[in-house]
This record gives C-alpha cells, sequence and structure tokens, in this order.
C-alpha cells in the first residue's frame, strides 16, 4: 500500500492528467449543454498533453538548447513539448469551429443543450 | 525536372492538394477557376498514384521511402508507400476524381454561394490530402494531425449544407471525433512512454522487446486506438453520430465522408494494429476475436437498422455501418485472406457507396424527394442515374463480376480458412439483408407508376462521374488486377513479415 | 470600442514592440523557446488588441478581409515554396542544410538556414487566422 | 465456340433493343422478340450439335482472379435444349396471351434476358459461372414474377427474391468450401470432391449445396415461394416456375450430386441416404396439398413441386437408370406441364375462370385446349402413349436397382394421386353444362392454342419413339457412370 501510494505520488502528474482526462470525458458524455461538451474537451485534451509532457520531463533536465559550454547536461525530451504545441494547434481549431457551429445551432433553434435541439429537430421531423 | 517529380511523388500527393485548398480562397468568387483547378489536381494526383503503384508493384512490393527534409527514420519524418499505402493512395485517387466531377456539377444546387462553394473545395482537397498522408506516413503522430486535418474537414463538409440539423449533426460528429483523436493521442502518448519512438517501425520493434514489462500500459494504449479510431470509423457501437452525418451532409461530401474518409481511419488503425502491435500480440489480447464478434453484430445491426429507413440517404449511411462491420471482421480473422478481402471491400465499397450516394444526391436535387417511398417511376425518368445506381446496388450485394463479389468471396475464404462458419454465414446474411434495404428502392423506381411531374436527368458531368463510377465498380469486380495484387500483398505485409 | 485615452496611446506606441516582438520569436524559432506558431500568435495579437481598443470597423480598415483572406493563402504557400527549395535541388521535400543552405554557426540567428523563412510563412498565417477569428466572433453578433 | 457466345447474346441483346423500342411498336417489337428467341434456339441446337456429336466447347477465362469457363456437357446441353425450345414455345404463346396486357415492352424484355440467363445455367462450366447466372436469374425473373404491379405481386416477388438470394447465399458459402477443399471450380476434370475422398464436414457442404439449391427446386420445406409466383402472368408462370427457374433449381442439384461430389463419394455419405426421403416426402406432399386446391394455377404450382422431386428422387438414387430417369422426367415433365400452364392460361383469358370447380363445361367451348390438357393430366399420371411413361419406368427401375424400392411405392401412388388431381377437371371440362357458359375473348386465341397443341403432340410423339431423346439421356448418363 506504502509502495502503491508513494509510486502514485511519485507519478502525480500522471495521476492528474487521468483524473482531469476522466473529468473531460465524463463532461463530454454526460452534458447536454454544448458549451459543457466543447469545455469538456478541452479538459480531456489539456490532461493528454499533460501526459505527454510528463513524459518528456526529466528532473533537473536542462532546456534542450545545444550549449557549448555546458555539453554533458540531461536535457529535457524537447519532442513531446513540440508535439503537444501542434495538438495545442489541433485543438485551439477544434474549439474555434465548434464555437462557429454552436452560434448557428443558437441562431437556428434558440438554444444551447443538445436535448432540446435534438427534440426540436425530431419534432420538425415528425410533423 | 520530370524526374525530380517523379522521385518526390509521394510528398507532392500529400502536398498537392493541401496547397492547392489552400490557395483556393483568393479566387473564391470565380467558380470556374475553382472547379477547374480541382478537377486537374485530382487528375494530376489520380495520374501519379497509378505511377507510383507501378513502381510499387514493379518493385515486388518493396516499399518506396521518402524521407522528408532528408533526416532519416528515427529522427526525420518517413512517407512509406508500400502496398497499402499505394493500394490506399489508388482508391482515395480513384474515388476523389469522380466525386470532384460531379461536386463541380451538382454543389450549385445543394450549396448557396461561390464563396461557401470554393470553401466547401477547400476543404474536400484538404481532406484528400489528409486521407493521402494518413495513406503514406509512417509517423505516428504525424497520422494524429493528418487524422485531425481529416476530421475536421469531415465536419466542416457535414456542415456545408445550410440545414441547421447540419450543423447539429456536424457538432455531435466534431464532439465524439475528437473525443476519438484525444484517445488517439492518448494511445500514441502510451506507446511513445513505453517505446520512445514514433516512428512505426522503430515503435514495432521497440514494443516486441518491451510490452511484457509494461502489458497494461500496452493494452491501454490499444483500447485506446481501437476506441478513438473506432469512434472515427463507425465502428459498430460507436458509430452514432455517421447517420445523421452522412445523411444531411452535400451529395458529394456524404459519398466522399462514407466512400473514402471512414477508410482511411480504417487504414491508420491496421497501421497501428498490424505494423506497430502486431498480430501476434492482437491474439494475446483477443483483438481479432472482437473485431470479428463487432464486426458481425455490426453487419447485422446496421444491416436491419437500414432496413428500417425510408430517407434514402438515411438508408445508405446505416448501411456504411454495415459494410465498415465486413472491414472490421476480415482485420479480425487474422489471415491473409480474410485481410485482402478487408482490403478489397476499402476499395469496392468506397467506390460502391459513392455512386449511390452520388446518385442519390442526383435523384434528390432533381426530384426533391428525399424518401423512398415518393421515388414511384423516377428510373424511368432518370435512367442513367438509376441506372448507376441499380449497378452499384448489384455490387454491394455482392453479385460477382461487381466489385463487391470479390472483397466477399476473399473474405469468406478467410472466414472458412479461420474455421469462423458463423462468420461465413453473417458475410453471405450481410449480403442478403443489403438486397433487402436496396432492392426495394430499384423496385419502387423502375416498376411503380410514374408520376407527372417533368424530372430530368442531372447534367452532364453528373452523369459522366456516375458513369465513371459505375465502370469503375465493373471493371474492379473483373479485371481487379492492380489493385487486387496490392491488396493481397499489403495482407502479407500485414500478416506475415512481422 | 473603447473610449480610454491612455489605453488607446499604450495601444499605438506598444503596437510596432509587439509586432517586432512577434517577429523576433518567428526569427529565434531555432536558437529560443517559442517558434513561428508562438511568434504568429504575437503578430496577430497585436492587431487583436488594436481591434479591441480602437473597434471592429478600424481593425477592418487597417487589415481588410482581404488582406488577410490572401496572407492566410500564400503564408502557406510560402512555405510550400521553401520546401520546394529542396526539390529544386535535387533534393527530398524540406531539405535544408542537404540542399546546400548555410546553416552557419550554432546558436546564431543564421543558424537555422530555410528554417526561419518557413517559419516566417507559418507566422504569417497563424497571424492572419487569428485575427480572423478575432474579427468573425466579433461579428457574429446578432 | 461463336455458336455459344451467339446464343447467350441473343437474348441479351435482343432484350436491351427491345427495351430501347418505343412502348407502342407492338408488331415490330413481336417480330424482333421472335427473332431472338429464334436466334438463340438455334444456337443452342448448334451447341448441342457439337456437344453430342463428341466435341467441345469450351470458354474460360480468369475474371477478378477466379477461373471462369463455359463448357456445356451433356447435362447442360439437355437443360439448355429443353430451356431453348420451350421458351420457343412460351414466346409463341406469349404473342397471344399478352396481346392485351400493358407493360409489353418491359416483358418481353425481361423475357429475353431471363432466356440467356437460363442458357448460361445451362451452359456453365464451373460453379462460379454457375452460381453466377444462378443469381443473375432471380433478378432477370424478378420483374417478371411482379407483372401485374399489385400488391399481391410485390409481396411474391419480395419472397421469391428473399428466398432465392438465401439460397444464393448458402450456395456461395457451400462453392467457397469446395473451393478450398477441391482447389477448383471446373467441372471439366470429373467429380471436384472425389479426390478427397470422405471428410468430416461433408454432409454438411452438401446439405448447404442441397438447402441452396432446393430453395428454386422448391424441395419442401423450402418451397413456399413457388405457389406465390403463380400470380405472374400465365406464360411466365408456365415458363419460369413451371420449367426455366424451377429446373435451374434442380440442374443445380443434379450438377452438385454428380459434378461436385460423384455418385462414388455420394454412396458413402450417411447424409446422401437421407435425401431420397426428402424427395419422396415433398412427392407425395406436394400433391396431395395440389388435389386440396382449387384455383387452377395453384394446383398447378403444388403439383410442380411434386413432380420436381421425381427428377431428384432420380438423381439421388445415384443409380445409372435413376439418372436415366431423372433426365427423361425433365424432358417429358416440361413439356406436359408447359402444356397444362397454357391450357389453364387460356381458359382463364377466354372464360375468365380460374378455379376448378367453375371449369364445367369448359371443353366444350375450347375442345383443342381441354383436349391437349387431358393429354398432359394422363401423362401426369404416367399413361403408356405418352413420355412420362418411359420416365417413371426408368426411375422406378433405378430405385428398384439401387436397391430403394419404397420409392418406386412412392411413385407408383404418386400416379394415382396425380389422376385424382387432374382427371376430375378434364371429365367435368366435357361433361358440364355447356349452355350458360359466357365467353368474352382475351388475347390472340390462335397464338396460344397452337403451341398448346403442339407441346401435346410432341410429348405424345416422345411416349411412342422415347428413341427421339434417349441419345442425348444416354450421353449424359455415359458422362457421369462411364469415365
Amino acid at each position: 500500500m506504502r509502495i502503491l501510494l508513494s509510486k502514485l505520488l511519485i507519478n502525480y502528474p500522471y495521476m492528474a492528467s487521468v483524473v482531469l482526462f476522466i473529468i473531460g470525458a465524463s463532461t463530454v458524455l454526460t452534458r447536454s449543454n454544448l458549451f459543457k461538451k466543447l469545455i469538456g474537451i478541452n479538459i480531456m485534451e489539456s490532461a493528454i498533453f499533460l501526459m505527454f509532457i510528463a513524459a518528456g520531463n526529466t528532473r533537473g533536465g536542462a532546456v534542450p538548447i545545444l550549449d557549448q559550454a555546458n555539453p554533458g547536461a540531461s536535457y529535457i525530451n524537447p519532442i513531446p513539448s513540440a508535439l503537444m504545441l501542434t495538438g495545442i494547434v489541433v485543438s485551439v481549431s477544434v474549439t474555434a469551429f465548434a464555437l462557429a457551429l454552436i452560434v448557428r445551432l443558437y441562431d437556428s433553434y434558440g438554444t444551447t443543450n443538445a436535448r432540446r435541439i435534438a427534440e426540436m429537430r425530431n419534432g420538425v421531423a415528425d410533423r | 525536372m520530370t524526374a525530380a517529380i517523379r522521385a518526390n511523388l509521394p510528398v507532392f500527393a500529400v502536398i498537392a492538394p493541401l496547397f492547392v485548398a489552400f490557395v483556393l480562397p483568393t479566387f473564391a468568387r470565380r467558380t470556374r477557376l475553382v472547379e477547374g483547378l480541382v478537377i486537374f489536381v485530382q487528375a494530376v494526383g489520380l495520374w501519379g498514384t497509378a505511377y507510383l503503384a507501378r513502381l510499387v508493384l514493379a518493385q515486388g512490393g518493396l516499399p518506396i521511402i521518402y524521407e522528408v527534409g532528408g533526416w532519416s527514420a528515427p529522427w526525420g519524418i518517413e512517407l512509406v508507400v508500400g502496398n497499402l499505402g499505394a493500394f490506399f493512395l489508388l482508391v482515395v485517387a480513384g474515388v476523389s476524381l469522380p466525386v470532384a466531377i460531379y461536386a463541380s456539377g451538382n454543389l450549385a444546387k445543394e450549396v448557396e454561394g461561390a464563396r461557401r462553394r470554393a470553401w466547401f473545395y477547400v476543404l474536400y482537397l484538404l481532406l484528400g490530402g489528409a486521407l493521402a498522408g494518413m495513406s503514406i506516413t509512417n509517423d505516428l503522430f504525424n497520422v494524429f494531425v493528418l487524422v485531425e486535418v481529416a476530421t475536421l474537414s469531415c465536419c466542416g463538409l457535414v456542415s456545408a449544407s445550410q440545414e441547421p440539423s447540419g450543423a447539429e449533426a456536424a457538432f455531435n460528429y466534431l464532439i465524439l471525433a475528437t473525443l476519438g483523436s484525444g484517445m488517439i493521442l492518448g494511445g500514441i502518448g502510451f506507446l511513445y512512454i513505453v517505446t520512445g519512438h514514433l516512428n512505426m517501425g522503430f515503435a514495432a520493434r521497440a514494443l516486441a522487446t518491451v510490452w511484457q514489462d509494461y502489458p497494461h500500459v500496452v493494452w491501454m494504449a490499444i483500447s485506446f486506438f481501437m476506441v478513438g479510431f473506432g469512434v472515427k470509423a463507425a465502428f459498430f457501437p460507436l458509430h452514432i453520430w455517421l447517420p445523421d452525418a452522412h445523411s444531411v451532409a452535400p451529395s458529394p461530401a456524404s459519398a466522399v465522408l462514407s466512400g473514402l474518409a471512414v477508410k482511411g481511419y480504417i487504414i491508420c488503425l491496421m497501421k497501428v494494429l498490424f505494423h506497430v502491435v502486431g498480430p501476434e500480440l492482437m491474439q494475446v489480447f483477443s483483438l481479432n476475436r472482437l473485431l470479428v464478434l463487432l464486426g458481425m453484430v455490426a453487419i447485422l445491426i446496421g444491416s436491419i437498422l437500414a432496413l428500417g429507413q425510408d430517407e434514402l440517404k438515411r438508408r445508405l449511411a446505416f448501411s456504411t455501418v454495415a459494410q465498415i462491420g465486413y472491414i472490421f471482421l476480415g482485420m479480425g480473422l487474422l489471415n491473409v485472406k480474410g485481410m485482402t478481402g478487408a482490403l478489397f471491400h476499402i476499395a469496392s465499397h468506397g467506390i460502391i457507396k459513392s455512386a449511390l450516394f452520388l446518385a442519390a444526391g442526383a435523384v434528390i436535387t432533381q426530384t426533391g424527394k428525399e424518401r423512398v417511398s415518393e421515388l414511384a417511376g423516377v428510373g424511368k425518368k432518370m435512367p442513367i442515374t438509376m441506372g448507376v445506381f441499380t449497378i452499384a446496388s448489384l455490387g454491394l450485394v455482392g453479385i460477382p463480376l461487381f466489385s463487391g463479389f470479390v472483397g466477399k468471396w476473399y473474405m469468406l475464404l478467410g472466414s472458412l480458412g479461420a474455421g469462423d462458419y458463423l462468420a461465413a454465414a453473417v458475410i453471405v446474411a450481410g449480403s442478403v439483408l443489403c438486397a433487402g434495404y436496396l432492392f426495394p428502392v430499384i423496385r419502387v423506381a423502375y416498376f411503380e407508376p410514374a408520376p407527372a411531374d417533368d424530372w430530368q436527368e442531372p447534367g452532364v458531368r453528373q452523369r459522366l462521374a456516375l458513369i465513371l463510377l459505375a465502370m469503375g465498380i465493373f471493371v474492379l469486380g473483373t479485371i481487379p488486377g492492380p489493385l487486387l495484387e496490392l491488396a493481397l500483398a499489403a495482407a502479407t505485409d500485414f500478416l506475415v513479415f512481422n | 470600442m473603447m473610449k480610454d485615452f491612455v489605453l488607446k496611446r499604450i495601444v499605438i506606441v506598444l503596437l510596432p514592440f509587439i509586432q517586432m516582438y512577434g517577429l523576433y520569436v518567428i526569427f529565434h524559432g531555432h536558437v529560443s523557446p517559442g517558434g513561428s506558431f508562438a511568434g504568429g500568435m504575437i503578430l496577430g495579437l497585436g492587431f487583436v488588441a488594436f481591434a479591441t481598443v480602437f473597434g471592429l470597423d478600424r481593425g477592418r480598415q487597417m487589415l481588410p478581409e482581404k488582406v488577410t483572406t490572401l496572407t492566410e493563402s500564400y503564408g502557406t504557400l510560402w512555405y510550400g515554396i521553401m520546401g520546394m527549395i529542396g526539390i529544386f535541388k535535387g533534393f527530398p521535400f524540406l531539405a535544408n542544410k542537404l540542399a546546400g543552405i548555410d546553416v552557419g554557426v550554432p546558436g546564431t540567428l543564421t543558424s537555422g538556414g530555410l528554417i526561419s523563412w518557413i517559419g516566417l510563412g507559418v507566422g504569417i498565417r497563424v497571424a492572419s487566422t487569428i485575427t480572423t477569428l478575432f474579427f468573425t466572433m466579433m461579428e457574429e453578433k446578432p | 465456340m461463336t455458336d455459344i457466345i451467339l446464343a447467350l447474346l441473343s437474348g441479351l441483346v435482343g432484350g436491351i433493343v427491345i427495351a430501347l423500342l418505343p412502348q407502342a411498336s407492338n408488331r415490330l417489337r413481336n417480330t424482333l422478340v421472335l427473332l431472338f428467341s429464334v436466334a438463340g434456339a438455334v444456337f443452342s441446337w448448334r451447341v448441342a450439335g457439337t456437344v453430342f456429336s463428341g466435341g467441345t466447347i469450351r470458354l474460360s477465362g480468369e475474371i477478378a482472379g477466379l477461373a471462369w469457363s463455359l463448357q456445356p456437357d451433356p447435362l447442360g446441353t439437355v437443360f439448355g435444349l429443353i430451356v431453348a425450345t420451350l421458351w420457343l414455345f412460351a414466346t409463341v404463346y406469349s404473342f397471344g396471351y399478352m396481346a392485351d396486357e400493358p407493360r409489353q415492352r418491359t416483358y418481353y424484355a425481361f423475357l429475353l434476358i431471363a432466356f440467356s440467363v437460363a442458357l448460361g445455367v445451362a451452359f456453365s462450366g464451373s460453379l462460379l459461372s454457375l452460381y453466377l447466372f444462378y443469381e443473375l436469374l432471380t433478378f432477370a425473373t424478378y420483374p417478371l414474377v411482379i407483372h401485374e404491379r399489385n400488391d399481391e405481386a410485390i409481396r411474391a416477388g419480395v419472397k421469391y427474391i428473399a428466398y432465392s438470394l438465401c439460397g444464393a447465399g448458402a450456395i456461395l458459402i457451400a462453392i467457397v468450401v469446395t473451393h478450398g477443399w477441391a482447389g477448383s471450380l471446373d467441372f471439366a476434370g470429373g467429380p471436384l470432391l472425389a479426390r478427397g475422398g470422405l471428410r468430416p464436414g461433408l454432409g454438411w457442404l452438401l446439405g448447404l449445396y442441397v438447402a441452396g439449391f432446393g430453395v428454386k427446386a422448391a424441395i419442401m420445406p423450402l418451397h413456399r415461394w413457388l405457389p406465390e409466383a403463380m400470380i405472374a402472368p400465365t406464360p411466365i408462370s408456365a415458363l419460369l416456375h413451371a420449367v426455366a427457374v424451377v429446373y435451374s433449381g434442380v440442374y443445380g442439384i443434379l450438377r452438385v450430386v454428380y459434378s461436385v461430389f460423384g455418385h462414388e463419394l455420394m454412396a458413402q455419405m450417411n447424409f446422401s441416404r437421407a435425401l431420397p426421403w426428402v424427395a419422396g416426402f415433398t412427392i407425395l406432399a406436394g400433391v396431395i396439398i395440389a388435389t386440396q386446391q382449387d384455383v387452377l394455377k395453384r394446383r398447378l404450382a403444388y403439383h410442380t413441386i411434386s413432380q420436381l422431386s421425381y427428377i431428384l428422387l432420380g438423381a439421388f438414387t445415384l443409380h445409372p437408370w435413376g439418372l436415366a430417369g431423372a433426365i427423361f422426367h425433365m424432358i417429358s415433365y416440361s413439356t406436359l406441364k408447359i402444356t397444362l400452364f397454357f391450357g389453364a392460361g387460356i381458359v382463364a383469358k377466354q372464360t375468365t375462370k380460374i378455379r376448378v370447380s367453375d371449369m364445367g363445361g369448359v371443353g366444350w367451348q375450347l375442345p383443342w385446349t381441354m383436349a391437349s390438357f387431358g393429354v398432359a393430366s394422363l401423362g401426369m399420371i404416367g399413361m403408356l402413349p405418352l413420355n412420362t411413361f418411359w420416365s417413371k419406368y426408368y426411375l422406378m427401375r433405378g430405385s428398384v436397382a439401387g436397391g430403394k424400392w419404397p420409392f418406386a411405392l412412392v411413385l407408383i401412388i404418386s400416379g394415382f394421386i396425380n389422376a385424382l388431381c387432374f382427371l376430375p377437371t378434364v371429365v367435368a371440362a366435357f361433361t358440364g353444362d355447356r349452355d350458360q357458359l359466357s365467353r368474352e375473348k382475351g388475347g390472340n386465341v390462335t397464338l396460344m392454342v397452337a403451341p398448346t397443341v403442339l407441346l401435346a403432340g410432341i410429348a405424345v410423339l416422345l411416349g411412342l419413339w422415347p428413341g427421339l431423346v434417349w441419345p442425348g439421356v444416354e450421353a449424359v448418363v455415359n458422362s457421369f457412370f462411364i469415365r
């Protein structure tokens, strides 16, 4: 138990990311407000970014810039950070696109509640 | 110069559509120029991919490896045009050209405004480029980025029709697909943490040695990949977004979404499962049985749900769910025959479903009728459109001489080879059900009295596209030659040399 | 549009520096943290700040939609053209040092070869996308 | 070589040409239909000439990585001849029957296409091509089945296509298994599975095949579509549901028994011992149900179900005499049954009577028709001057020689029930009250009566001189039993 706890504590970034991921995913799946869904998506993606960056981190590592003065330093792995930058760009574009869609949905249905939108649409479909 | 172009064909296959897509908005209002450029790019793309496929075949299956920026494998990004890459590139190029031709004729009736239409083409080309990239990239992170590009373009295409239901379907799709991308990214993260590589080949080699140390992490990674790609590829219990999204999109968009986009994700999943995880590990985690089981359920439930739809495009969308089940089933059989069947079904379903959606779109735009029960007599007024629909239906049902038969034949061989008689029965039952939901359309269209409305065939370009696709269905069914060879070689790559 | 005099002056004074800093980050992508995406973001946020303070109309005057469309398209095309240099010289796409581009002394500004120039394209694209997004969202008010 | 292509193409091309003609041009259409049917028949006869004079015609190729071939052997040729010859009669009859019906263009176009496809079934030289044509036959005949276009017809069509597709699915699985076990699907090299000998699962495979082809051969309990499909116009019922379509199923089973499994292998299998019982049950049950039907066409339909199993029974005896009887019955039964159907059609068209109980006295109005009907009824019982006598004789001989004497008994009992089934109708037709009958002329009587009488005449002729077709039957039996 103690060992497990200490392992969990040492790996706290991963634990945090797992918690965040669960929060995000459950928000997406359970909330019917479109904005909350979108926020859930963002939380979930942040969790994954966090996990990636934590994986690339070395405790006490140096900034990964080639430095002639200190050639032997252990560097932080820059690849995950670089990748996550791309990931953030992607998530920004998803968010922007989703916001645009929400605006359109609000214009045509007058609500941002997914359930009510579905009800209204089915009502239209059934006539 | 030509030598330089030939040497760089793999990268051109990806960047040419992307860069053309980025330039299109600057002359968005000159519709003819936009359409011409799109068709030109797709035609050149088809030529280029055919050339690549010939090269790959001539090399006897040795992949063409392209190192972007001259950086070699573990550091740089590789594009590998192997059998699988060449195969899917050919499918993508072969389907997108007729669809682009069709779109140039029909889009004016489905999407209002020249600017919106130009943006439609932008998304269309982005999707094409992303799919091309997915088929040949050998880098896990590239897979993620391209999947995201494709997903966003798909959502854009879905929402291109002005109807509010389009926006709703696109939003639902976007949320679920982003959930899926999150899963995929998480899976990539786990694999990277365990193996330290993003290049598929290196990751596979590392994974083979370390997976026993981290079985749970690997298991998590695989399940994340399964769920992530499963959502995007509309694999059975995760298909809920597909019928809405694919039925409200403009018909050329539905065609590429159902015909190609979904397959792109499947190709990526195949690469991850077979090139990185490997068939042995899949068996360790019983993944193959899961795939076969869910594939069978998808075939049956998807077909039965399709039977109940009166809206033509929704019926076709549910049919896609069923046909995706075939591909997963073939994948899960874990033998070369079944895999070949699955790959060939990717090609044949791509072309058949595009033809079906385009024909349905032509019928809907020409008559304004969306329901099957309202289509009485369409066949007499629009013989070419409904003729193509009929050919495509026969193809999907799997009548010999049409492309669907070849895929199903190999899948049957595979399932019997694996001793899975239930799967064989389900494959055949799926065909019968497929006839059950497609033939009523044909019967209503041809054998019920036509109303007096003056319905006409769509324009020349739409007809040309439809005829091209119908010819494709027939050619794939009779002389599938290189495509079948590539599929067979790719399946062998997947299962034997790993 | 805000009517605060101090804010307006400060934005006017700061704007060139913000832009300058954005370009700096773009061009120093290979020797310091940041890069074309972060730099482009800063570049774009300069315009966003201007439009927030002076109103959407002045912002649009300064950066018309036509211009953002063009920069968005050609920023990306620029990336492509830079990448094609490698191909023109007979090497793969995006080849840098391999294609004989001078990469100078490590740690200095000129050590990136094509990277800074590619970054310029990306940065411009990001900047124009950010401003477009912002302008569009400001316009969306019912 | 060219003969077989032309035989197959004449119907297809004809169908397309007819479909492109304007709806109104009846005379031109009838001429063309006759022309194409005659062409198809002539070329089929030429193919038969080549095959029976010992030549081989083979047309093979690789399509989609699989070997396909067209190579008529004696069995296929006999089937092809039956199809080609009877199609001509049915076409001429159609000219009379359909003269005042709507949707003639669709009717004739698909009639010709179905002709081609049925010939394809007959001439195919491998399981794959057989499967292709078998499947296409369903689609080509579907528009004919739903010709009436009312709800009942459409329901019948759905049933027809559902049954056929399920059957075809079973066949497809069986073909894949056969391909896996035998490595080839071509009939030319003798029974496909014979070389492998007995192996587990063989019985299941045979069951799949019999179930698959049995749908079209209307083996009970897979027969339900057949009586429903009688909603189609009479020439179609006559041709397709009494001859071509159901024969394609029967032909498929014959192929499976003799070309896929081979009689030696069949004889070793336990499962094959059960099959004659299924056929025997169908014979009796079918004809008993037939006697209960009042609508003449339905009675004929159930009678078809019964008679088809005669052929299957002959095939399942696995004895040369039994096979000879089966082949002979294929020939003789088809001529008689088509006569019966033609007769029923003429009665329905001329007097609008479709029920047996109303048919008293019809014979005096339509003497030629009812005379032919009577001759055919006698044939169904197996009376001597008719061709079915010989087929029944050989069937019984085969059953007894194959050690399955109970089936000879079944055949005799069935003959008696057949008598109960048709003779009262014929007798009533010539004894009933002739005065109160109204007659509203529909169709062209001459064109309908002529083929009917001619077919009855042929039946009698074959009964008197069975030697006319005997060489063909002998060739079929020899091709399977003497190698």
